[in-house]
């Protein structure tokens, strides 16, 4: 029953981040028919001083290919397909702990910097890499300045309490959003590297910690 | 660098003489560093003026903190149709600009 | 310079003669006043601001108004102006707490100008902002919190 | 069946208790911003430089010494009123599609003989150093004021563009697996506070171009839409475009088409 209940929550967490984007029609989407051309026109299209590892940020794998080619509604087969390749992907911090600080998780929600490369306004070589998690989330009810590309969270935890298993779903979540909703929005920020394991527990913990800000208020 | 003409609109309704101002200038802070990682000095508007005909209607001082291209409304009373009106701001560095208008 | 000729006379100002021999340095613009009080332009703290105007401790005012959005989606430029409905104003400003230096901005009024000035100021972060008013010899002040937001990709 | 219909009411019940509690406090963040925004739209720094890219236009440059007055952005020679809003398009002389900056700099090849690298090199301006393309772009945009976007991208090469841009809209890549679709392919969205148009309609398209060239106050300098496209992908986390790229003029014939018939307010002031 217990995990009955679980499963039902779970799949309404997806639900309400799946009302507030596309509506999963699955219907086929005409394959662009100058895509070959398109892609050789694109990757042309960048500086020729660009040095090779930044060129490389172009290189797409299996799920981005799919997701542009059904312009991020893709059929339900391959939909399935895509969420399981990606939750094989999903790894943890060595410590088996979930739950980090959430005064960290905090900065990294709502620095958005790190990571722009180019030779007109790049971010100083040891930028840190923020998670702009306010760009498209309600969180904390101070910040007024949120986006609403994804749900508001604002109240996470308190919503939901903080058994293990809703710890391990935002930590999934957040490692690879795609194992639960292929070609969402929202990036795979463990997947990339973007967050490390360790900062992404110190996001869930902003989340989940009832003396968060997100909880609190 | 010459600097770029303002934009000065002054209308006159019911005896009360609206004016708006757009001046270009960088009105750098002093505080901002380029590429390179040095400060870039500050480059600001100090003083403002402007005049009714003849008549100072404004006296304005600037620091650092007007905005780039700084903008500057303010009524008074009295002005008729086709008077001018002259605006002149000098910087830190000593340049000057004057332009004027007339009352629409 | 025939080029800004052009320019300024299209502009319809028709003051391209005046700017040209105030830019070569033959006329001065008509500065008839008080040289810029550099004291208090470089002070930091309300207090050493508002000391450097001569207004001591000013009385705040409900004739005074800070004009202008609660919020600014970006600090590089916030619409902001004083008001006031007192008597024989001479002089206002802007005061911005938490920018590195308080004074943003003061303006002479001869008789004949209202109290009421606008411009747009840089704000480093969310800050409380004064009006200043000098009416009758004596200073008056207003304050309202403006939030600087941060906005869009967020770099 | 019925799991599927709880899964909706119990996800509709969590929507709508967050909609509640923030409302009152999100209206009047709304009302302050479009007060903040109505304040800056009367006085709008683009003007200056709209005046300046009149007198560069006329003026007699570069080693041909020939003014920019016979230029032909498709309408004929010199001629630019609702030219803009007609861009990009096929041009027969050199059989390429191009945007109002590639036809720019093409003139200032052709007619005043000034080296592409050259006129280029500063083709956006930085603190202290202006660009004669943005003064000009400024000017050019402005002349379509007023004007109904049309870019009906019928010639074949129009078309392979629009088709062409469309993949880039979509197309996903870096390493927050970003495409142009992510935050521009839906309907009523905003990042923090800025709302997003949905540039796959007409509505979102039509909203997001009438207003460029557009002075933004949080870069103190008017951008155009070049300017706009490149710092999308600096956004997304991708390497620079080249500056007149066709990926960038492709993109701008899917966002132009999809637009067509929206009234072009230009030059616009944003953040």
């Amino acid at each position: 029953m217990k995990k009955l209940m679980f499963a039902a929550l779970c799949a309404a967490l997806a639900q309400t981040a799946l009302a507030q984007e596309r509506t999963p029609s699955g219907k086929a989407v005409a394959k662009n028919p100058v895509s070959a051309e398109a892609e050789q026109v694109f990757r042309n299209s960048f500086r020729p001083d660009n040095p090779k590892y930044w060129m490389s940020r172009l290189e797409q794998d299996d799920a981005m290919k799919l997701c542009g080619q059904y312009k991020d509604n893709p059929p339900a087969a391959v939909r399935q397909k895509i969420e399981l390749a990606q939750k094989a992907t999903i790894r943890y911090p060595v410590d088996g702990k979930l739950m980090g600080k959430w005064q960290e998780g905090e900065k990294i929600a709502a620095h958005g910097r790190g990571g722009h490369i180019g030779f007109i306004q790049p971010d100083a070589p040891m930028t840190p890499r923020g998670g702009n998690c306010y760009a498209c989330h309600q969180l904390a009810a101070k910040e007024v300045a949120y986006g609403t590309i994804g749900p508001s969270l604002h109240h996470f935890g308190k919503l939901r309490g903080n058994s293990d298993d809703i710890v391990k779903y935002a930590y999934d979540k957040i490692y690879n959003s795609n194992a639960f909703n292929a070609c969402t929005n929202m990036p795979r920020f463990g997947l990339h590297n973007w967050l490390t394991p360790e900062e992404i527990t110190h996001v869930v913990a902003f989340l989940m910690d009832p003396e968060s800000p997100v909880n609190k208020d | 660098m010459a600097a770029n003409p303002m934009k000065i609109r002054a209308n006159n309704k019911d005896g009360v003489t609206e004016v708006k101002v757009l001046i270009s200038h960088e009105m750098e802070t002093g505080q901002r560093k380029d590429a390179s990682g040095a400060i870039v000095p500050a480059w600001f508007i100090t003083d403002l003026t402007a005049k009714h005909n003849d008549r100072l209607v404004l006296g304005a001082e600037f620091g650092t903190a007007v905005s780039k291209n700084p903008y500057l409304a303010f009524r008074f009373k009295g002005g008729a149709k086709g008077d001018k009106i002259v605006v002149s701001w000098k910087d830190n560095k000593g340049e000057t600009r004057t332009d004027e208008a007339a009352i629409a | 310079m025939n080029n800004q000729r052009r320019t300024v006379l299209k502009s319809g100002s028709g003051a391209a003669l005046l700017g040209i021999l105030a830019a070569a340095g033959i006329i001065k613009p008509g500065m008839a006043l008080a040289e810029w009080n550099k004291a208090a332009f470089e002070a930091k703290s309300m207090a050493d601001t508002l000391k450097a105007l001569g207004a001591g401790s000013p009385a705040d005012s409900k004739d005074v108004q800070v004009t202008g959005p609660d919020i600014a989606e970006n600090g590089a430029v916030v619409p902001v102006g004083v008001s006031s409905t007192l008597p024989n104003v001479t002089m206002v400003a802007i005061l911005i707490e938490k920018n590195p230096n308080a004074l943003a901005a003061s303006f002479t009024l001869p008789e004949g100008t209202e109290a009421n000035v606008q411009t747009r100021v840089k704000m480093g972060q969310t800050s409380n902002v004064y009006a200043l008013v000098k009416s009758d010899g004596k200073f008056f002040m207003a304050t309202k919190e403006i939030k600087v937001t941060l906005g869009g990709c967020g770099g | 069946m019925i799991q599927r219909f709880i899964r909706t009411l119990v996800g509709a019940a969590v929507v709508a208790a967050f909609a509640g509690s923030a409302a009152a406090q999100d209206s009047k963040v709304a009302d302050e911003l479009a007060k903040y925004r109505e304040a800056l739209a009367d006085g709008n720094p683009a003007d200056l430089l709209e005046v300046k890219g009149a007198a560069l236009w006329a003026e007699k440059r570069g080693p041909k010494n020939a003014s920019l007055e016979q230029c032909d952005f498709g309408l004929g020679p010199g001629k630019l009123d609702g030219a803009y809003a007609q861009l990009p398009r096929y041009f027969k002389d050199t059989g390429k599609v191009m945007d109002v900056e590639s036809r720019l700099v093409h003139c200032m090849v052709t007619l005043q003989g000034f080296k592409q690298e050259d006129v280029t090199k500063q083709w956006f301006s930085k603190p202290g150093t202006e660009s004669d393309i943005e003064a000009l772009v400024t000017f050019i945009g402005a002349k379509s004021n007023g004007m109904p976007i049309n870019v009906p991208a019928t010639h074949p090469e129009e078309k392979k563009m629009y088709q062409i841009g469309e993949y880039v809209f979509y197309r996903r890549s870096g390493p927050q697996d970003f495409s142009c679709a992510i935050c521009h392919g839906q309907d009523g969205k905003r990042i923090r506070l800025q709302e997003l148009g949905n540039l796959t309609t007409k509505e979102g398209a039509g909203t997001a171009m009438k207003t460029w060239p557009s002075y933004r106050v949080s870069q103190g300098a008017v951008w155009t839409m070049e300017r706009r496209l490149i710092d999308c992908m600096r956004q997304a986390r991708f390497p620079e475009p080249k500056y007149l790229s066709d990926s960038i003029i492709a993109l701008q014939v899917y966002l132009q088409k999809n637009a067509t018939g929206t009234v072009m307010e230009t030059p616009g002031i944003k953040r």
